[in-house]
């Protein structure tokens, strides 16, 4: 099942991403890759949920859940600098898309590709969607796309529908909850 | 007017005796002191090795806009993830061909502008009128002409030669472009570079034709400030409105004034680049705003008379003219937006017409007439037009927010998402500070209002516009008038700096108003420029830099002298003075450098790639023209950032600073490869934030022919200002430093420690002369 | 090659006694007979006026192919139901925008093409080699440049000036897509059809330059028949296979055979338009088919050597030819397909590297050169090449067919929706007769092959190109070669018949391969050669008509005569000889009606419009080409049907004959105004199916012009074939029958009835002198 | 809800035809409509359901049933004549397409404009694609569209998704039913 993108005219082509209903597909998705990656955007530490957390509080359980390297993108990683979590490398968000394509890279140097990318919070839909379109057509051989963004990116392979603010967190804590049970286990 | 070749010896004296006839000779080029390069009059083909050289470095990464292509009647074809259109294409054919055809429209765009101005030109002052861009001040008046063409033009005539090449290359072009043509996408990249040389040479020429004929500033650093703002319009005049970009009507609406000595009982404002230009011609005429204005200002109903020639002009003018009473005025037959052609009728009864309301507007495609015209019809209707036509007053606001459900449909067509909904909220509660703040990053496209978008037919920006009302009356600012190309003595001065990068580099801010906020113009002049860079500015981002104020309350124009050196902020003028830019670049490596200019294309860029650290940033792009302009920069090696709405472009092409392989040059000294780093990293690069972009202008004006002392100050401005938005060191340091003496002073602790975690070594070779081009080593090594 | 121009008194003598020089001087007007009439080289506004005149009767029906507009960084932006773009366009303006980019493409192609041709053949054969279109048979030698551009060209020189004002007009209408040009969608429109009139003058020079030069047919009514089909290729041979538009490195091939006696030891084949050209050249080459049998037979593996020029190429060519092993040679910048550039490298390094499989291909942008290193390496390597590369045998058919799992993924990707998935259902119970079925309904786009489609990785289009495998052996047909133009003595013996509508119309088949099926061409030709009308063709029309047997196993070539009268079948040439079919056009103007021709577009379109009963029709359109050489004929009035496809064009010009008041004309005898029914009724006009495209054939041949006996002829093969098609007699007659004599006399009863019960009266002015034009009025009329 | 085109590469754009899933609303649209009018292509009368019958047949039914004036395409008049059936009108595809989006057209002359348009049939997926997307955005203010095709056509208000023969028979039954049962009421 597709959605429809929340930038109402920014349309794909035949090919839509799978809508997550469920967040615990995420998990799964995470579980299951050899070398996910994720990779986090300004947005992340630009929205707050309202009760003094922000979506890169969530970005940070999950990276350190499911032990996933993270990219901070534009100048995102101060914020994670100010929460005392180092992301694995910042770059341009053009940059990590560029990277994504090239099947001998990976960021930590290993295991190359990367076969599944989170990714969250690119400063501007259009933006992240094109990078996202890239991915689609560039990198399609080794690597699946998953938008755990407030919104649909319709040319993942997997995208949350267009979600409320608290839906979005609640998503996003039951990823990091169900990862963190993972761990535990 | 058609000509006809004929072979020398077949000349008959009788043929010569005759009158008014024109003849053309081979170019004896002996005229210009320099014999011509390996490239006079380059076609398709000829630089395509140095195309692709640069195009391994920077690749490609496509953004495909649409999984689509549409292009021809066996489409749609969905060529995403490896899947072929039913001509062969593939993918990055289809991105690089969009990219192209988007370039090839910029560079006819222009070309076509040229063409028609230097005719009109030609008509008034004459095929041998000389031209005069820096009254004595510029002696390479041409260097896109003479770099890739070989001529140097010494008159209007000269210039359409050089148009005339340009048409021919674009029609090429644009045949590319066709269904089952080229099949590889760095062919396809080749030949955008191809479109944006080209672009250059045409521009050029067409500034040169405005510069030399009308009273512009000449290369003028002191060129006068004029006023900018919707805030310096006086609203009890009658008030003509000029949008578009050929200026010869605006500058006939003048010189109606003059004559008619109502200069000073008239007001003549412009939008876009007609604005920049009139005001070079005059500093009676004043600027309202960037194409974001556009909308805003004719539907505050202030313009009587909207006269409208060619490029950025509100496609839906004609409607929006009507609603507001205003007469609109078309000179193109660019943009005839469906007025009768009244060219060829008598004056009065177009004035006649107009004023008592029996048209809405008229075609006038004679300058002179539509300059009459506009004035006695702004004259006549100005006592009778309600000024301020559709803008609501706050009670009005606040119950039209009443009615709004949130059901953010409005956001969801915005192309910046700006949180309407929200504002709407507030306003509703009486609040409008929400609905004002969004005016600064409201780009004034109105898809918000379109028809069917709000279920409860409530007009946003409509809202937006009136709650900003005072903040807009406020809108006063300065701007200096574009002063047109840099003087030579300009370019001696601060060619030794740049090249061994003691000025940290030229920031150029150019291009359109499709930004997330306006501010970041302003605030990136004011950042480098305060870091000694030079600063240089033209179109709508020339306008915007202007509309913000400093601490001490001054824009940018005040604040910095106008000079092309260190710490200068330089209005250079309209879309097409963005050449004198270029222009600047292959004037430090013919001027400075003494390199060979005529014809020599590869090997000037050769130099400014490798050596001059200037760094495009257009934080607004949007248009075709912006992209050839762009890739007019790619060629000669000069990157351009642009802002996020930059990435519908399609494509970036990106460094691989992680590469070593991609990152070394050869020493023309001695003929060895040597390794330089990622300098500069990227060629076209859109960035997601303002901070992004701050960062990256120093890095990308780090060049292999710094000098440690050099190398080390443009280090400091990229490491500071990493630190101040990124919160910490850079990680690629040790891609900078070549030795010790490259790190700045004030942080050597800090870089040694971070040098030694990433086992850095110094360089064997950190000053080679450097060059892409085997020919240009001057020693061959041997075996 | 740069020029200077100087005022004549400023030539000094010295300059003149200087070798090499050209001069050129202001045309000489009365080196031409006629005086200029009132539009030389008309601009984009000159012929705005009559582009009116015809859109109010053809009004645009827009078919948005996509809601969204997505050309510049503002958008995507939603157009549809009212909705406006950031830029303010409406979807009205927005399709006409895409429409005018295509034919701008279009155009530029031509343009661009001529322009290079032009210039090899100048440096081959000398500036002043003369104009030679006829032998004697042809004095109207340009019907298109001395209508448009006021030059009656006498040189291969004189033809660089028309095209250099073709390109700048292209650049001119370029611009106008450009985001914020132009808003009104009939003011596009009329920027279409200004494409359309620059395309033809550009296709004209570029056919007159290879006619003049190469061994062409000129205008021979006789020229030889050809041999056609894939079954004509001797694949015991090695094998060249030409591809595109541009012949010389064609004509180099074959003359490097000729001089080493190789004639009749290689086999030199092509596809689309290179093809017809090169058999215009030498009768030892033979065509294989349109543009849809280009990879089937690439991937045949008959082809040694594939030598590409430019357009209507795969952009996959290089992967295909490496498939099969076949060698590839680019031989324009336009197609460089990413191979390295060896125009300069010895000619026996190239062999080498080629024959050893060192390299899959070259590009070499020198004719003779890669006519020589064609022939060589194709020598060399057919011996050790497996012919016949990757097409299936039946018991590999059948197992694939079983894999099949019925997913329709195939079938719902095919341009054609072609029933696949049924046809792999018969093929697996081992029936490969609806496999081989769909050969003639495939367009060969291989859309059904690509990545990703198949879930189990079949290859649909391969199995059918198996299936039929005995059926293209057999693909042996003849074509007659193309003759060029039409002689003078030809117009005038058909003018008269022609205008008084005795012959009852001519039809062209031009055009593309993207058809439903092929079959329809020759059909079409067919049936109304039998009908005594005329029937001429270019291009892929062309060539499909010719690949049909009818009942005595004759081509239509074979079975009608090539001349220019009532039941002859022309092959006119290539897509550039379509100049000559709109060329008749203005012929007859002014040869048989001695309309003044010099500059003069407005009357010779009137008089065509409304006198010359022609009609294009492009079955199987694809190309931005195909769309500017429409809108050539829809300048003059001509009307022109396209197949289904067509329809992704984005609009249809139509007429509607059920309001009166849109079909007068004035009667230039009286200044009348004269109601003249819906003659003719649409002028771009998209069919379902060939049955309703040969109805609407004659329908669209009336014209007001039409003489009693005329009219009954044309509406006796009307109403013939709407009843032979359609079941009854047409609903419309009563609005083409003006007075009884108009009845065909064998329906007389029949239709009387029909009249009747219509109310008909009858015109109480049937045969005035029409036209749309008030100038032409003999007579005013009083009051 | 939304479906996906038929022809898959055939995106149309943001707003897209809400599925009929009953064809009861076909019928409801019918009867509720002012001014209804049928477009009938060629293949109405090319494709054969297997057991005899043809689209057209339940054409002429519900042509009949509900009192629609139908507008037959191309040469498919003859096929309805074969059936003793006299279309209304009989014109091109694209001179129907063009005059629907007129507001002063009425088919029969009477009681301009149409407001509801049902359209089948019409040869070739794309033309028929591209004729409702010109009504889409050029007769919207008047004219509802109503595809009751075997495919589904995004560009209509309405349209049945993608069928199979047997479930489109079925469902132009039900609408013949329908409007049949209406009638006699
Ligand atoms: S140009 Fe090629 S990819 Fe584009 S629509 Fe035509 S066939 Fe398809
Ligand atoms: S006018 Fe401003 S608020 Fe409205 S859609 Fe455009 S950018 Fe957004
Ligand atoms: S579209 Fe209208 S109702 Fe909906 S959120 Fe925007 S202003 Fe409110
Ligand atoms: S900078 Fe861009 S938007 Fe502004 S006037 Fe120039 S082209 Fe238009
Ligand atoms: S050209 Fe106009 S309609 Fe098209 S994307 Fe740009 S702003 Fe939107
Ligand atoms: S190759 Fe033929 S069968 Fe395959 S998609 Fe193209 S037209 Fe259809
Ligand atoms: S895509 Fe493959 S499996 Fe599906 S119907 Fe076609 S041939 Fe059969
Ligand atoms: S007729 Fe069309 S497809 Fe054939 S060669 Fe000419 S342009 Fe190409």
């Amino acid at each position: 099942m597709a959605a429809e993108p929340w930038q109402k005219y920014e349309i794909p082509g035949p090919t839509k991403a799978v809508v997550i209903t469920k967040p615990e597909v995420v998990s799964a998705l995470v579980t299951r890759a050899k070398n996910p990656i994720l990779v986090a955007g300004f947005k992340t530490a630009e929205i707050d949920f309202g009760n003094g957390k922000k979506p890169i509080d969530y970005v940070i359980r999950i990276a350190k859940a499911a032990n996933i390297p993270v990219v901070a993108t534009a100048h995102t990683v101060s914020e994670f600098l100010k929460r005392d979590f180092k992301p694995t490398a910042w770059m341009s968000a053009m940059d990590i898309g560029n990277r994504l394509t090239d099947p001998t890279w990976s960021v930590t140097g290993k295991n190359p590709p990367h076969d599944l990318a989170l990714i969250i919070g690119i400063s501007h839909y259009y933006m992240s969607w094109l990078i996202m379109s890239g991915l689609k057509s560039f990198a399609y051989k080794h690597l699946k796309t998953v938008s755990i963004d407030q919104y649909y990116y319709p040319h993942c392979n997997w995208s949350f529908p267009n979600l409320s603010l608290k839906d979005w967190e609640k998503n996003l804590t039951a990823i990091a909850e169900n990862l963190e049970k993972g761990r535990k286990k | 007017m058609t000509k006809m070749r004929i072979k020398i010896d077949e000349l008959g004296t009788d043929i010569l005796k005759a009158k008014g006839f024109e003849l053309s000779v081979g170019r004896v080029v002996e005229e210009w002191e320099e014999t011509p390069g390996p490239n006079p009059m380059p076609d398709i083909s000829t630089l395509r090795e140095w195309d692709h050289k640069l195009l391994k470095k920077y690749k490609p990464f496509y953004l495909p806009f649409c999984d689509l292509c549409c292009l021809c009647t066996m489409g749609k074809c969905d060529l995403s993830k490896g899947k072929r259109g039913a001509c062969g294409l593939d993918m990055a054919a289809q991105q690089s061909r969009i990219v192209l055809l988007s370039c090839a429209i910029g560079a006819a765009t222009h070309t076509g502008h040229a063409r028609h101005l230097i005719e009109e030109l030609i008509e008034k002052f004459g095929r041998d009128h000389p031209i005069n861009v820096g009254d004595g001040s510029v002696y390479l008046e041409a260097p896109h002409a003479r770099l890739v063409t070989g001529i140097k033009p010494k008159t209007l005539g000269d210039l359409e030669d050089i148009v005339e090449y340009c048409e021919k290359e674009i029609v090429h072009l644009l045949s590319c472009c066709h269904t089952g043509q080229e099949g590889n996408n760095i062919d396809f990249e080749s030949k955008v570079f191809h479109a944006g040389m080209i672009d250059h040479v045409a521009m050029e020429a067409c500034d040169i034709a405005q510069i030399s004929t009308y009273n512009f500033p000449k290369a003028d650093p002191e060129a006068p400030l004029v006023e900018i703002g919707i805030g310096t319009i006086d609203t009890h005049k009658p008030v003509i409105l000029v949008i578009g970009h050929n200026v010869p009507p605006a500058v006939e609406i003048y010189e109606y004034m003059k004559r008619n000595g109502l200069e000073n009982d008239v007001e003549l404002c412009g939008i876009c680049c007609t604005a920049i230009d009139i005001t070079r011609h005059t500093q009676k005429a004043k600027i309202v705003g960037p194409l974001s204005h556009q909308l805003r200002f004719v539907r505050s109903g202030v313009a009587d008379v909207i006269v409208v020639d060619e490029q950025c002009i509100r496609t839906d003018i004609l409607n929006e003219a009507m609603k507001v009473n205003a007469v609109l005025i078309s000179t193109h037959y660019k943009n005839f937006q469906g007025l009768p052609d009244r060219t060829n009728d008598p004056t009065d009864e177009i004035v006649n017409d107009l004023v008592s309301g029996k048209a809405p507007g008229a075609c006038i495609l004679n300058s002179e007439k539509a300059g009459e015209v506009a004035v006695r019809v702004a004259v006549a209707i100005a006592p009778k037009r309600r000024k301020m036509g559709i803008i609501p007053e706050d009670s009005q606001i606040i119950e039209a927010a009443k009615k709004c459900t949130q059901c953010h449909s409005c956001q969801r067509v915005c192309p910046n998402n700006l949180p309407i909904p929200e504002a709407m909220k507030a306003a509703a509660k009486g609040d409008l500070k929400p609905l004002a703040d969004l005016y600064e990053r409201c780009i004034g496209c109105v898809r918000c209002e379109s028809e069917g978008v709000c279920p409860n037919n409530l007009h946003p920006h409509t809202l937006m516009v009136g709650a900003s009302r005072i903040k807009i009356r406020e809108e006063k600012f300065k701007i200096r008038a574009g002063r047109g190309p840099i003087q030579d003595v300009e370019i001696r001065r601060v060619g030794g700096p740049i090249v061994l990068g003691e000025i940290p580099g030229i920031v150029a801010l150019v291009g359109c108003a499709n930004w997330p906020d306006w501010k970041a113009n302003a605030l990136i002049a004011e950042e480098f420029a305060k870091r000694n860079f030079i600063v240089v500015a033209t179109g709508c981002a020339a306008m915007a830099m202007a509309m913000y104020r400093n601490e001490e309350g001054l824009t940018v124009y005040e604040a910095f002298p106008g000079a092309f050196d260190a710490g200068g902020v330089l209005n250079v003028g309209s879309c097409v003075s963005n050449p004198h830019i270029s222009g600047a670049a292959i004037k430090i490596a013919s001027i400075f450098a003494k390199r060979k200019l005529n014809s020599n294309y590869e090997e000037i860029a050769d130099y400014v790639h490798n050596r001059v650290g200037a760094v495009g940033i257009s934080w607004g792009a949007m248009s075709q023209k912006a992209s050839s302009i762009a890739s007019g920069f790619w060629r000669l090696g000069i990157p351009v950032i642009v802002g996020p709405h930059g990435s519908k472009y399609r494509r970036a092409l990106l460094g691989r600073k992680d590469r070593d392989e991609d990152w070394y040059v050869i020493d023309a000294r001695t003929g060895e490869r040597v390794y330089v780093g990622p300098t500069p990293e990227h060629l076209f690069f859109p960035v997601e934030t303002v901070e992004e972009a701050m960062v990256m202008i120093p890095k990308l004006c780090m060049r292999p022919s710094d000098t440690t002392k050099g190398r080390a100050i443009k280090l400091n401005h990229y490491i500071d200002l990493h630190k101040k938005f990124y919160g910490t060191l850079p990680d690629d340091i040790h891609l900078f430093v070549r030795t010790v003496a490259d790190i700045p002073v004030t942080m050597k602790d800090e870089i040694l420690e971070f040098l030694k975690e990433k086992g850095w070594k110094e360089s064997k070779n950190p000053s080679p002369d450097p060059t892409l081009l085997p020919r240009l080593i001057r020693v061959k090594k041997e075996g």
